[in-house]
């Protein structure tokens, strides 16, 4: 909680802050964690935001594997992580507080539902004692609300049952989250009455609750000496929104086939944490968007190879081990060269492993996980919203290359939210293709010159009929060959391909200085930490410059020479290396990995410490 | 570019040199394809053909309309995508025992239920033929193969019944070398709306050589074969008449005029699933083997169903727009 | 270590907490096994319960015997290759609508012609219960999810059909809160040599709640539901009784009394397989839904013949040597 | 051919010979190599096989793409390569000419049957004009056999049609050759009595066209200056048998089942050219093999992981493709700890790629190919006949350290065959376990402190009732964990299991001096053809050294060392550099890759070549 320390009115101006609600997975704490974003998002605070999902549907209420978090940071200024520790803990039971509490600053505001302190409860929570009165709470500033009992005599009128009454609880926590840091309540009045439109009694029930919250803060002077405001960050002109990575994955796929002219084809297996992105697509039916549920991995990428065959934008998702399953296919696209952008939104692994944790684990699968010289261009997002434009990358490339695509993404990403800004559609690039093919004189692998991509001659054309396979291809021809010079020349053909995407990439661009003694070089969605991590290194003084690879093959053409620049080069990864071990190969520089492989993005602090360590800085 | 009015057997005819083992069955069954495609009085940039690996699947090679050689067994699903998005397509699966029941029977059975647009044509050999010689999942009991010096000890798959209890809305079953009910088979399967099923005995001359020959040898095609025809009674047989009756819920092979006559047999029903799960599992040498439709049924036809949604949406909230899809929920404005 | 002769349902609890939501059908299934298990005389570290990925597949977890929680879909596979080489144990498989007829189809169906010694139960709630209420390979036509917003288009797989049609020898439905039919079924399957597949309709009170009350409704249990008994008329209802009679190889609901008895009904056969399908499919709305043994049959069982092929050769040849193993073939030395 | 240059009785004695048979597939071509293979095996040459088949089963007779061939070399000193270029070729048709003379050596001799070069095959073979009368010929010592015509004849007196009589040609081609190389025929003759014991017709028919071509030679003196001797090597002393490498492969997992006390099972699914190995195994049933043909290439390995769990030493072998399917099942042995041999018989990709033909491309597949951080031992023979004691070291892995152990030969190794000398079984390694578990306070998850093994209960023990699964797990008891902490431990654990079997492996052994100017560095297949061109190398006085990578992960410990010892390091590789980059990254060291992508192996030549030029040496 970085404070401006102006008050006035009693309201202290914060420039930062970070909230956590924690509760029961039946609590509703994803409901109040968005409602809370999203009416800061209005009031044009910059924000990030990490769920934290249970692995259970509803484990049993109460227990500690049922806790469901939502953690939120807002800020006055350009921040790009959800924050490392809370200053805000909501609590709503002592299973929340029990997985909670190690984060929560020290000093920070812990606000607990008292009335679910019973023996019942902390017994299911593993406590021996209550934790309000054992004395063990006391670095922290604690509020003790009964809760329960409090939103359940705020809808006395109404005739709801108990559990009724309950379910609004978490509305009378957000009213008093809303209280305390000063916002309205009518973008969530609003959203209750679209949302529950033909519900009118829930629709009252929550607004009860929430007012109640609000107004037992503003009445009884529970937190007097506690109320806070964060105003707008100077974000850049524009309209904005709040949006989650598998969201913007979405938005962005429709985009690029709007772009292209090609019709969507999704062909999906469910898997979290990907399965959003086929539920969005699913929603853009008007936009000429075709979803295939398929049944299994195997099938939902083969259907969208045919669909591709057959002229489609075509795209499959899944997570690490889908994409195992995915790797057979994925080659046939490889050696048909036909468009397809496979997006692995990466969970913590081996095999089933963690998986409503986040990853960064399957670089070298989504590298090479197939059978055979099998190069393929690999892509991944920094951020929520550069899901958006990296999806629209990864079909630019597919299309205009003839290529698979491999994207990954991650459960930070596919669920942490930040605010974006709408493009303008005439910005957005133009994906049209040439039209291929020509019957006279047809050749199925005749190649651009250019981007080396081949016909793509479509089933219905007239005079354009061919065959393709999974067998090796003479070139031009496309005619099955077991010619021992034309594998070796389509081998670095395929390869060729890949590499001359690179022409058409932007160099990697530094931030800060562009040689010196550090470089902090990111990937995928450890930009945030890293940004933030920089940031509040060169604060203390600390020289360090910082670069984030989007495209992961090929590499910018530049980056030998950024390394190059540089004499100690830090990696921070979700993993043990991978991106590390790639660039040590192609460069032979010594690349410093920091590793995190605990199913849990980087904090700043962490990424910070190693650049103190490096740079021998204090920990200042 | 062949106008289609004027197609022939030789404009389906690639360019390539057919690859397959002298005396395979698998040409037979190429110059049937051949022989119907040209009549169906569709384009040919219309037909697709799709198969998976296996000595069958090389079909499309030899076959001078769109096609696509795939990866084992993954056929079914490949087609899906593409009739899917695709549905002015005519999209011809080939397929064979190993590719179609072994690897791929998932992609199988989920596009039956699906009843998607495809017509599955499963070359079966009874044998894995490209990878020399292996029992596949339609070999007989105590097979020696390469990879069964002692016998094998699975017991096969029925194709029919497999389709049939997978919900398949056209089932069928048909021989290489009999190229007149082959051909009429496939002018059958070629009307059908929605998944079409046809087993087609193959002989591998290499590795299986006559595992059909009890009932394709000349003198036993009458004895051990029935014939199927909707709405006729099921008889058989060459000079001695025989046909089949019901009797307690199972089928009964009675000899006409031995006490039975031709009222007493089945009448064929081509939409009864108790009479084609019946038939289906009839197998030599009990009884003679079935040849024919064994269920010809509508049902909702996957890809129409998924045009028809996208339609009616589109037809509901107006084709979306770029500027409608950003904008959409809520948004704020930073000036 | 608890001696058998004593074995209690606490003896096969684990110490994990179940975490299936509150309500949740999955906890009857469990209830259920953890009774019949010690009831069968066998130890406890016999048993083994193998399942894929699914919340119904959290099953091993609480059950204090082996088990081995798998990967989606390969449940029957890893259990094929466990009860092939270890004949001596119980191999229980347990799985989900998604796990054994989306992902697992063909494995369930390469299980089930073989006849591996497993006792497969396919919880069906018509939903993928863990990855948060998509539609199943067993949704109903229609059916509105995250992924199907405007209704699915699938048609659905009839588990028992599919089955049956792979060559299932034992093939059985019951519902999670019918303990005692649940329970006796169970035994059944327990007895069985070879597969047993078992479908049990379980409620998945969050994604897909009452999916089955149309039947398990207190008031609907004796108009919907068939429960039948081998040798025995097929007859229904509460007051009124009805019953099943065939009709040109089609079944017909016919009410007793008015003009018919139970003479005229279908005697209950488990062992003819045209009986089977056509109970497997009679479905809701047009028919109560049959519950209990659909089909019983002996059939060779994969791993004892497995065995018995070893065991023949080792006869024959003698237990092989490691210096007969590495001097067969062409040998020849050098000084 | 080299020549020792002694002649005596019109007998010329060759050091060294390269022979190849090649006809149309029904020829009989494989048959004829293996039968001189054989007999020269038993007179003790060195030697080393290279067949080729086609992909098609049985292409029409007469076309390109049903040519076989059967390439051998026999030697009187220790050979490492069936040889770059054949010095004699026998061509029964002209298909079999076209697509072999090419390889012939200058001057090399050239038998063709020549009743088959008539205008219907020559077009069949896009002849447009006979070879053997447009002098295209003229760089070969040609001998024109009318080798249809004179079988034939040979069988005139039994009766049999033109068909069955022509079936013989290959035997009348094997006795010319066994004449021209002074080979006896009994080998063959015993053999034949062997095969055909219940068809005597057909024994007779082929002696009297092995002896008719024999006497051919003898009788017409059509080679009289031509007739060659290769003595025996001087192999160690010992029995051997001629062995391919799938067939070592076989012998290699029955003698670890034995040695280990596990009962041996196979989970494989056909797959060129990988069956063999399922062939070979499921004759085995008396050694209590269990060999299960699944329904695919997942069923297979599951199966596999099932009978693991079980307590048997589980095997799952397959080609690339199959690997990639395969990949989401092995990472279940990973996590569950469980031991598991894959066997991946490389062959030529991506996808479907040309599936007969040989590659190394799947390396870093096998390394890297599966989700999450997900190391395994790697391991890869050098020869056919390493295959056997590179299975033990295989099962050795998987079960001292529970982990799956990947094994990668290739379709050269598979097929290729050398002699190979039978081991004695007491010198065999032992593999027996220790019991494990004891269910006094048993734990899934303890670990031996020494290789992290974990505890291998197994179903059936009473009172070691567990539970294993995919899902992250806690060390020690093994239950389901999603604790940040654990997930970061047992990622590190799983690593560490493996790179501890470092400890276990002898250092690497480097061939020629341990440091200077050039290490010649190789892994599995490429041995042969690296040693053959390193020691022409050295005849030439260059001086390089060289050594071969058995293990590939963990890597020899002493590996940093070998490689800083020498300025330049060569990795030739059948790939396009994959160990390289592994190599690279972990040693920042310049190695320089000779990669090959053809399908085929390297010729000493080309390695040699390479060798030259980095030297620069001359020619030679
Ligand atoms: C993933 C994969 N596994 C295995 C193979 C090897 N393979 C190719 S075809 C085939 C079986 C062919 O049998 P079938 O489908 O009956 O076709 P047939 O050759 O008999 O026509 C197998 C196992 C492969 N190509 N790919
Ligand atoms: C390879 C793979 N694909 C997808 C998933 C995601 N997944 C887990 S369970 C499941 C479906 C569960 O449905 P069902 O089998 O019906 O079980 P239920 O949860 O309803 O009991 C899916 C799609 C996965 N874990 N692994
Ligand atoms: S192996 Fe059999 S199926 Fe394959 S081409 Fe030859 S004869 Fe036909
Ligand atoms: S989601 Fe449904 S099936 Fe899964 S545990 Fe909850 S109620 Fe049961
Ligand atoms: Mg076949
Ligand atoms: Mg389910």
């Amino acid at each position: 909680m970085t404070s401006s320390a102006v008050v006035h009115d009693s309201v202290e101006k914060l420039s930062d802050v970070v909230i956590r609600f924690a509760g029961d997975s039946g609590d509703g704490m994803q409901l109040t964690g968005t409602q809370f974003t999203n009416t800061s998002a209005v009031l044009g605070n910059d924000l990030s935001t990490l769920p934290d999902f249970p692995a259970e549907i509803r484990a049993p209420a109460g227990t500690l594997p049922g806790v469901s978090a939502f953690q939120v940071r807002i800020a006055d200024y350009d921040i790009h992580t959800p924050g490392d520790a809370p200053n805000v803990l909501v609590a709503m039971n002592p299973a929340a507080l029990k997985t909670n509490i190690a984060d929560l600053e020290v000093g920070g505001i812990l606000i607990v539902n008292s009335n679910e302190f019973n023996k019942r409860n902390l017994t299911k929570a593993y406590y021996t004692e209550n934790p309000l009165t054992n004395g063990s709470l006391e670095g922290y500033r604690l509020f003790e609300v009964e809760l329960t009992k409090l939103t359940r005599a705020a809808l006395d009128e109404m005739g709801l049952g108990n559990r009724d009454r309950d379910r609004c609880k978490n509305l009378f926590a957000l009213g008093m989250i809303y209280w305390m840091f000063s916002r309205p309540l009518d973008n969530t009045e609003a959203w209750l009455a679209k949302k529950f439109a033909s519900k009118p009694e829930i629709i009252e029930a929550n607004l009860r609750a929430m007012k109640a919250g609000w107004n037992y803060c503003d009445i009884t002077g529970a937190f007097q000496t506690s109320r806070y405001e964060v105003v707008a960050a100077p974000l850049p002109a524009g309209t904005y929104r709040n949006i989650n990575g598998n969201s913007a994955l979405a938005l962005g796929l429709v985009t690029a086939s709007r772009r292209s002219g090609l019709p969507l084809f999704l062909g999906s297996y469910p898997i979290t944490p990907a399965s959003s992105v086929l539920h969005e697509l699913a929603r853009y039916k008007h936009y000429g968007v075709t979803t295939f549920q398929a049944e299994d991995e195997i099938a939902a990428v083969c259907a969208a190879v045919g669909a591709s065959f057959g002229g489609s934008l075509a795209i499959t998702t899944t997570s690490g081990p889908g994409l195992a399953l995915k790797s057979e296919a994925i080659n046939l696209a490889l050696i048909t060269e036909l468009p397809l952008v496979v997006i692995d939104v990466q969970r913590a692994g081996p095999s089933t492993g963690m998986p409503t944790k986040t990853e960064q684990t399957d670089l070298l699968q989504a590298m090479f996980g197939r059978n055979g010289e099998s190069p393929m261009p690999v892509i991944a997002p920094s951020s929520p919203g550069d899901c958006f434009s990296v999806a629209i990358e990864a079909c630019r490339m597919a299309i205009q290359y003839m290529v698979p695509v491999l994207l990954l993404s991650d459960g930070y990403l596919a669920n942490g939210s930040e605010p974006w800004r709408l493009p303008e559609v005439e910005d957005l690039p133009d994906l049209r293709l040439e039209h291929h093919g020509d019957a006279e004189d047809f050749q199925p692998y005749r190649r651009n010159p250019e981007t080396l991509a081949r016909n793509w001659a479509v089933p219905g054309t007239p005079g354009l009929e061919h065959r393709i396979g999974g067998l090796e291809k003479q070139d031009v021809t496309g005619s099955v060959s077991y010619d021992p010079d034309n594998h070796q020349h389509m081998t670095r053909l395929r390869a060729e391909k890949v590499e001359r995407i690179a022409r058409t990439i932007p160099p990697l661009e530094v931030d800060g200085d562009s040689g010196g003694r550090l470089l902090v070089l990111g990937w995928g969605s450890t930009a945030g930490a890293i940004t933030g991590a920089v940031n509040l290194a060169r604060k203390e003084g600390v020289k360090v410059s910082r670069a984030h690879l989007r495209h992961l093959n090929p590499l910018p053409s530049n980056l030998g020479d950024v390394l190059a620049s540089f004499e100690q080069v830090l990696l921070p990864e979700i993993n043990t290396g991978q991106l590390a071990m790639i660039l040590r190969a192609r460069f032979l520089k010594d690349i410093i990995t920091l590793s995190k492989v605990q199913g849990k993005p980087f904090m700043r602090g962490e990424i910070l410490a190693k650049i103190h360590q490096l740079t021998g800085a204090s920990e200042g | 570019m062949a106008d289609q009015a004027t197609l022939t057997r030789k404009d389906f005819q690639s360019d390539q040199d057919v690859r397959w083992c002298p005396g395979c069955g698998d040409y037979a069954i190429l110059k049937a394809v051949q022989e119907v495609f040209p009549s169906l009085g569709i384009p040919r940039e219309k037909f697709v053909v799709v198969s998976g690996i296996g000595c069958s699947s090389r079909f499309p090679y030899y076959m001078n309309s769109y096609g696509f050689h795939t990866i084992h067994g993954r056929a079914p699903a490949v087609a899906t995508g593409l009739k899917t998005t695709r549905s002015d397509l005519e999209v011809w699966v080939v397929t064979g025992d190993g590719d179609a029941l072994s690897i791929g029977g998932n992609h199988l059975i989920h596009a039956l239920r699906r009843n998607v647009g495809l017509k599955v044509l499963l070359f079966n050999n009874r044998i894995y033929g490209l990878t020399k010689g292996q029992y596949s999942p339609t070999s007989e009991v105590g097979k020696r193969t390469s990879s069964s010096p002692y016998g094998s000890l699975d017991a096969p798959f029925n194709p029919l019944s497999l389709a049939l209890g997978a919900g398949a809305t056209f089932v069928a079953r048909t021989v290489d070398i009999y190229q007149k009910h082959l051909i009429e088979v496939l002018h059958r399967a070629a009307q059908h709306r929605g998944t079409a099923f046809i087993e087609i005995y193959q002989n591998c001359n290499i590795f299986n050589d006559g595992a059909f020959s009890y009932m394709t040898d000349k003198s036993q095609r009458q004895e051990q074969g029935i014939y199927l025809q909707h709405g006729q009674p099921v008889i058989f047989g060459g000079e001695e008449k025989r046909g089949i009756r019901m009797k307690d819920m199972r089928c009964e092979v009675v000899t006409l005029g031995d006490g039975f006559s031709e009222e007493d047999c089945l009448v064929w029903d081509e939409t009864n699933p108790a009479m084609a799960m019946l038939m289906a599992q009839m197998l030599p040498p009990d009884y003679p083997t079935p040849l024919g439709v064994l269920r010809a049924v509508d049902r909702p036809v996957f890809e129409e169903q998924v045009v028809a949604q996208i339609q009616a949406e589109i037809k509901s909230k107006g084709d979306g727009t770029l500027e409608e899809l950003l904008h959409a929920g809520d948004v704020w404005t930073v000036d």
